[in-house]
């Protein structure tokens, strides 16, 4: 190697490492890209994946599911159990227990799938917390559902509450029921 | 003559000013360094310990002391805890001489640049032994390392100092700070018709000091990809720590060594306003420079080890020696 | 002797010289490896250093001359040291011992 | 360079013999269960995706033969040359792969517990050409042993050792059988269809 | 020249750590068993020179003594000692012999530094009256490159020769390999 | 003080190295020691363990040892039924899950003759490049904190999160997405994901220039991956090496042009080669390759037909005996699904061939010799990703 081939070796190594400060210090001065967690937050995308629930039926302010057991079968890691009972009057099963192992379930969503009652969804919340096992381990769907049913009931006509305790009337009711604010919009 | 003019009380002044100096400038170049690296990485860095981050070296502070102290089993224990301490105390030594203003320096002394190469070598020997007593292979290749490369970069270094004892006359630090008085231009840095080559020259030492600081990119001694933490590998708790403060303390002398011999000292940039205002353009200088340090890290990636012995060997050395002999040169000339 | 000036008493120089040149013998005997041996080595060197500063300091009439002569032994020092460091490690390189009475058989 | 299908063919005829592989104890119910090409003979106009480079020539319409070795429509699947040697002629197999330079994919298992045999299963691509190759062995059940190909690709180190791990087969003559996936001290072999957990 | 009050005290305690730091360090380099505590020692005994030099009018000197013994010497037998074998191997042979070599040892170097402190006490040492400069850094300088030139040229052939001789005996047992 | 009298002084451990066998005699000293490199150290991505007899910093013997986060996936294969195992498939290697689910897809279509209609595949495409630069993205930032340089990571990350988005957008998640079923896809691509896309595209060309001026031309990179490393085209085709690794040593193999999977063979591209063989050359062909999947991306937007995504599957999917393969290029290289069905419901057996395998088990072989940092920089820029090699 020459001497002039190793000066302009050592120049054009230094000229790169100048463009390399350049490029830092131009991004040092653009303003953070970054979302600070606990006091921001981000909108989940309408896909979002996150745990299964039982879907509020706007309708009947009830889980639509039939306890037909389909999504037990789908789930790659056997993490759902339900349990469901014929009502009196009714053509089909209700779902009365619907336990969901989190610590197992890898979100594939086999079960929404295969869900054919559309009875099952993603939930938006990506930050469930517990210092306690027991509440992944046998996440309760039928009690979070009350919740949102809850919430349902206040948002409609008292006689359609009513109605929505005592479901044998409950198709005549919602003839004249009010329309109804979707509540699967609202993350609790 | 009143109390305070008496030497032991002023020095005993300085010692707890040079202490604190150093203290704060370690807890808050870290916070510097980890904020600046979040600019660049475009993300704000520390921000919940205080407002926007501020006690977040007093949190950390606070950990590094709460932590045990560990000492591996098999190794030599005495040493293991001595070295942490062999690491701090020269960087404090060293500041002594530091002239942060016209009167503003704690021992003016004749020879002050040899004092602070002096005591900035025991620097190798504090690390050597912390990684030799940590019994650990990784700690033990790191120290091989840190004095391989403290020793190439130790020559180059020197050659430059001595350039610039040719151009100045003097070893006093603030001497040479005198002689950089007037416009920028007098700054030693820019006094080409000296030294056509100054610039070079400031460049070389700013890269030697960059190695013989161990900071990235050269950061050979504790490359965490290669060697997890180097010699600090064994070391947690306040060992860690004080070896963290000895880091940027010696980060500081360096910085403090090049705004004197190259930048000149506190001397402001215009001829005037340097007598009061000093120290303020000491520190500004001072902490331009740290902050080119720490812009470096966060963007270039780390040397390999023997490109870095050749870089010294093969091109600053060279280099050095050739500022050197055409400073003798040109002094004779003009 | 007054004890506040022993600091400009030239013979605590050189008894601590003498210390240090009777430790550094000490060493040299009872150490059993090289590089032992070197370190006492260099310790009768600082003896013959510091006496040669004590007596330049108090008693020549040219302070200069004794300080180059101690740069001299520095320098020989220094010298000496990677010198003997090199051939400890060739020495050990090759008969994975730097014990000095293993290294009799170099006479041969 | 590039080997041809017909140049293999013509090789692996010559290692195996024209009726198939000698000394190999292929049971009958191969063709039910085993990698039997009557899949392959299906028509390819049902083609799946875009046709691949399909080199292979089809296979014969009528019911095949048991043929050891045959060309297979890589549409179908995924594979242009099929192989079925006697497990002492694996490394000979190996050996004139890596003379039409191919590079080993992977060798691997089955477990074929209903005829009480193992197959193992040798993987070929050709950096340079597009062809597939396949080479099959079958072995006792009871006595799983063939020899290593690790002489030929030094690649098939690991994959031997992880099928060692997972059946239990023995390649004679590699150095290292020690558990590789598995923890050091395995001493099961999971992927057995008798493997009980 | 101090107002102080406990000046001469401070100075006096100064000068004593400076003497136990010496003869502290001399002894750890000498008696430990471990190499690499030597080297400390003999780091710390070099220190402690060093603040015997600074009483000695020779500041200059005093941190030559840190620059090249701590920073380049020591520095090098640690290396030497990561190199290499790096403790004292235990006694071989009997009990009663090391007790006499010890013993041996001992008497010599005690007599060694009877000898030396006498002289150095009782001695009667010339004090020269004049003195012809004042041994500052610029005197050294001046005289290194006029009157002394001939040492100044000597110890860079020294060290020049020590460089070439420490690469060719390191590589010659590197390549036995 | 002098207490010490342990046999094992500090730093003899330096020289413990192998037994002084008898070759070892005195004239050549056995001066080796082992290194054990992982399970957690930061240059073994994950839980990698190398074990390293080294001489000084001279590597003498690097053998990886591989296991620790071994998941037997190949066995949840043959107890489960074939769609059951499908979000299995995109935990193998995380950073490329969409090439890994589509192999298994694959295979499972080939296998069972599905029909997967134009508009699903063109999708899989791009959803494929997509993961295929995120991955890239990955390995780039990974590669260079293992030589030291932090803020790059930072800058990957930043353009990655845009297709992370992009695909949790489209599919709800972000890494295992889970997105291809037999038959076609999980569900259809909306306006926000294809513009998205396309800006995404205009996006990257600027931020990859950047890309290059600030890491690819630095003298300290080129200095660290210039010339070390090499691993020949030879040792590439001996050990099975497959994806950059053996592009970047001049051979010219790739899955998408060798055995042209889903709609590939419809769209111009390059494959880089780079004929130098060493960490420089792999670098370089995934830099470029980022370049190639942005272009097959534009053409594939610009091509999409319409149509359902979803063919025709029957309700209960049992496959034919026999078994099938089905190869695609993942961002490590093959990745081949090999099935064998005994025609029931469930797999007889799953052979996951995974590129990182193959990758790595050259690295004993090819790292003899070198010093510690740059067979570290070797091992970053074989990509290597431990589930995908453990399984």
């Amino acid at each position: 190697m020459s001497l002039s081939t190793a000066i302009r070796d050592v120049a054009g190594g230094f000229k790169s490492l100048l463009v390399g400060m350049r490029i830092t210090l131009g991004q040092a001065i653009k303003p953070s890209i970054t979302v600070q967690y606990p006091h921001q937050t981000l909108k989940m995308p309408a896909r979002f994946r996150g745990h299964v629930k039982l879907v509020l039926d706007p309708e009947t302010g009830k889980s639509r599911c039939t306890a037909c057991g389909l999504c037990v079968k789908a789930c790659p890691s056997d993490c759902i159990e339900l349990d469901g009972i014929k009502r009196e009057g009714e053509k089909k099963k209700s779902v009365t227990e619907y336990e969901l192992d989190f610590t197992k379930c890898s979100l594939c969503g086999s079960c929404v799938d295969v869900c054919p009652s559309d009875a099952i969804e993603y939930s938006k919340d990506y930050n469930v917390v517990s210092l306690n096992r027991e509440d992944f381990s046998h996440m309760d769907l039928v009690k979070r559902l009350e919740a949102e049913a809850e919430i349902w009931r206040k948002h409609h006509p008292p006689q359609a509450a009513a109605v929505a305790t005592t479901p044998v009337t409950a198709p005549a009711a919602l003839a004249t029921g009010a329309k109804t604010p979707s509540p699967g919009q609202k993350a609790p | 003559m009143s109390f305070l003019t008496l030497e032991p009380i002023r020095l005993l002044l300085y010692l707890v000013g040079v202490c604190a100096f150093v203290g704060a400038n370690a807890a808050y170049l870290v916070l510097a360094e980890r904020k600046g690296a979040g600019r660049i990485q475009r993300r704000p860095g520390p921000n919940e310990a205080g407002y926007a981050g501020l006690l977040q070296p007093v949190a950390d502070g606070i950990k590094l002391l709460a932590k045990q102290i560990m000492v591996p089993p098999g190794t030599d224990a005495l040493l293991f805890r001595a070295a942490p301490l062999m690491v701090m105390a020269p960087s404090l030594m060293c500041l002594a001489v530091i002239p942060f203003g016209a009167n503003l320096v704690a021992r003016d002394l004749n020879i002050g640049l040899l004092l602070v190469f002096s005591f900035g070598s025991i620097n190798v020997m504090a690390l050597m032994l912390g990684g030799w007593a940590s019994r650990n292979k990784f700690a033990i290749i790191s120290s091989a390392r840190v004095v391989s490369q403290n020793v190439a970069y130790e020559i180059p270094m020197l050659l430059v100092v001595i350039t610039m004892l040719m151009v100045t006359g003097t070893m006093n630090l603030n001497e040479i700070i005198h002689q950089q008085a007037g416009w920028f231009w007098n700054w030693n840095v820019f006094k080409v018709w000296v030294n056509p080559l100054m610039p070079v020259t400031f460049v070389i030492f700013f890269i030697c000091m960059l190695a013989e600081t161990n900071r990235a990119p050269f950061d050979m001694a504790e490359a965490e990809s290669e060697l997890v933490a180097g010699a600090f590998t064994e070391y947690g708790g306040m060992g860690f720590g004080v070896f963290f403060m000895a880091e940027y303390a010696n980060i500081v002398v360096g910085c403090c060594l090049a705004t004197i011999l190259f930048l000149g000292g506190w001397q402001s940039p215009f001829g005037a306003l340097s007598g009061v205002l000093g120290p303020l353009w000491f520190l500004l200088k001072m902490y331009a420079l740290i902050f080119t340090v720490i812009w470096i890290r966060w963007t270039f990636p780390r040397t390999q080890f023997y490109s870095l012995l050749n870089l010294s060997w093969k091109i600053l050395i060279p280099l050095s020696l050739f500022t050197l002999v055409l400073t003798g040169v040109m002094i004779k000339i003009i | 002797m007054n004890l506040l000036h022993l600091h400009e008493q030239p013979a605590v120089y050189l008894v601590v010289a003498a210390f240090l040149l009777a430790v550094g013998i000490y060493g040299l005997i009872r150490r059993r490896t090289l590089i032992g041996m070197l370190i006492a080595g260099e310790i009768i060197f600082s003896a013959a250093s510091l006496n040669i500063m004590a007596v330049n300091r108090f008693m020549a009439p040219d302070p200069t001359v004794g300080q180059i002569f101690v740069l001299f032994i520095m320098a020989l020092a220094a010298a000496e040291v990677s010198i003997a460091l090199s051939i400890i490690i060739a020495v050990y390189r090759n008969y994975r011992s730097i014990e000095s009475a293993g290294l009799s058989e170099l006479k041969g | 360079m590039n080997p041809s299908l017909e140049q293999l063919t013509e090789q692996f005829t010559g290692l195996v013999g024209a009726n198939g592989p000698a000394g190999t104890p292929i049971v009958a119910g191969l063709a039910e269960a085993g990698p039997g090409s009557a899949t392959a003979a299906t028509p390819v106009g049902a083609a799946v995706a875009a046709p691949a480079a399909a080199t292979g020539a089809l296979a014969p319409a009528a019911p095949p033969p048991l043929s050891p070795v045959q060309t297979v429509n890589h549409a179908l699947k995924g594979y242009d040359f099929d192989a079925t040697v006697a497990p002492d002629q694996v490394a000979a197999a190996a050996g004139i792969l890596d003379a039409s330079g191919f590079s080993l994919d992977t060798v691997t298992g089955v477990d074929w517990i209903a005829q009480d045999q193992m197959e193992v299963v040798y993987d070929y691509f050709h950096p340079t050409a597009p062809l597939r190759a396949v080479v099959r062995t079958r072995i006792p059940r009871a006595n799983p042993e063939l020899p290593t190909i690790l002489h030929v690709f030094p690649g098939a180190n690991w994959h031997e050792r992880e099928t060692h791990d997972f059946f239990g087969i023995r390649f004679l003559g590699h150095p290292n059988l020690k558990p590789f996936l598995l923890p050091e001290d395995a001493d099961f072999h999971p992927l057995r269809k008798d493997y009980q957990p | 020249m101090n107002a102080f009050p406990f000046s001469d005290y401070i100075v006096v305690g100064i000068f004593g750590l400076a003497v136990g730091t010496t003869l502290a360090g001399a002894l750890i380099a000498t008696l430990s068993t471990r190499i690499i505590r030597g080297v400390c020692g003999l780091m710390i005994s070099c220190v402690g020179l060093a603040g015997l030099y600074y009483f000695l009018n020779s500041p200059f000197l005093a941190l030559m003594e840190i620059l090249i013994y701590v920073g380049a010497v020591c520095v090098t037998i640690v290396f030497g000692v990561m190199l290499s074998e790096p403790d004292e191997p235990p006694e071989i042979g009997k009990r009663h012999h090391a007790i006499l070599w010890g013993g041996g040892a001992m008497l010599v170097c005690a007599a060694v530094f009877a000898t030396a402190a006498h002289l150095g006490v009782r001695g009667n040492w010339p004090v020269s009256p004049v003195r012809v400069n004042d041994g500052s850094v610029k005197a050294i300088g001046t005289s290194l490159l006029t009157t002394y030139s001939m040492a100044f040229e000597l110890i860079s052939l020294v060290l020049l020769v020590a460089i070439v001789g420490a690469l060719v005996v390191a590589r010659f047992g590197r390549t036995k390999e | 003080m002098i207490a010490q009298k342990d046999s094992i002084s500090p730093g003899s451990s330096l020289r413990a190295g192998g037994p002084a066998g008898p070759e070892a005699d005195q004239h050549c000293p056995n001066e080796t020691f082992v290194l054990n490199l992982g399970p957690q150290h930061p240059a073994a991505h994950g839980v990698l363990r190398v074990l390293m007899t080294m001489d000084g910093e001279w590597i003498k013997r690097a053998e990886p040892v591989i296991g620790y986060i071994h998941r037997m996936h190949e066995k949840m294969g043959e107890n489960r039924t074939w769609a059951k195992f499908l979000p299995n498939t995109s935990r193998i290697d995380y950073l490329s899950a969409m090439h890994y689910t589509h192999a298994f897809v694959g295979a499972v279509e080939r296998a069972a003759k599905i029909e997967v209609p134009p508009r699903a595949e063109y999708i899989r495409v791009i959803t494929s490049e997509l993961n295929r630069i995120s991955s890239h993205m990955v390995w780039w930032g990974a590669l260079l904190l293992d030589l030291g340089g932090f803020t790059p990571i930072l800058y990957a990350f930043d353009d990655r999160e845009k297709i992370l988005d992009l695909l949790e957008g489209l599919c709800g998640a972000r890494l295992t997405y889970c997105y291809y079923r037999f038959g076609g896809l999980y569900n259809d691509v909306d306006d926000t994901f294809l513009n998205g896309t396309r800006e995404f595209v205009q996006h990257m060309q600027p931020r990859l220039k950047m890309y290059r001026d600030l890491v690819t031309d630095n003298i300290i990179l080129r200095k660290r991956l210039t010339a070390i490393g090499g691993i020949s085209a030879e040792l590439c085709r001996k050990y099975g090496a497959t994806g950059p690794v053996i592009r970047g040593s001049g051979v010219a193999y790739d899955v998408r042009r060798a055995e042209p999977y889903s709609v590939y063979s419809r769209f111009e591209f390059k494959i880089p080669v780079y004929p130098e063989s060493d960490s420089m050359a792999r670098y370089l062909v995934r830099m470029d390759e980022m370049e190639q999947s942005l272009r097959i991306i534009g053409q594939a937007l610009d091509q999409l037909p319409e149509g359902p995504v979803m063919g025709k599957v029957p309700r209960v999917l049992k496959l034919p005996p026999g078994d099938t393969c089905y190869a695609v290029e993942a961002a490590r290289g093959r990745f081949m699904v090999r099935i064998v069905s005994d025609g029931k419901e469930v797999p007889y057996r799953v052979k996951l061939r995974t590129p990182s395998f193959s990758n790595l088990s050259l690295y004993e072989e090819a790292s003899k010799g070198m010093i510690l940092p740059d067979a570290l920089a070797m091992m970053g820029s074989l990509d290597l990703v431990i589930p995908d090699i453990d399984r």
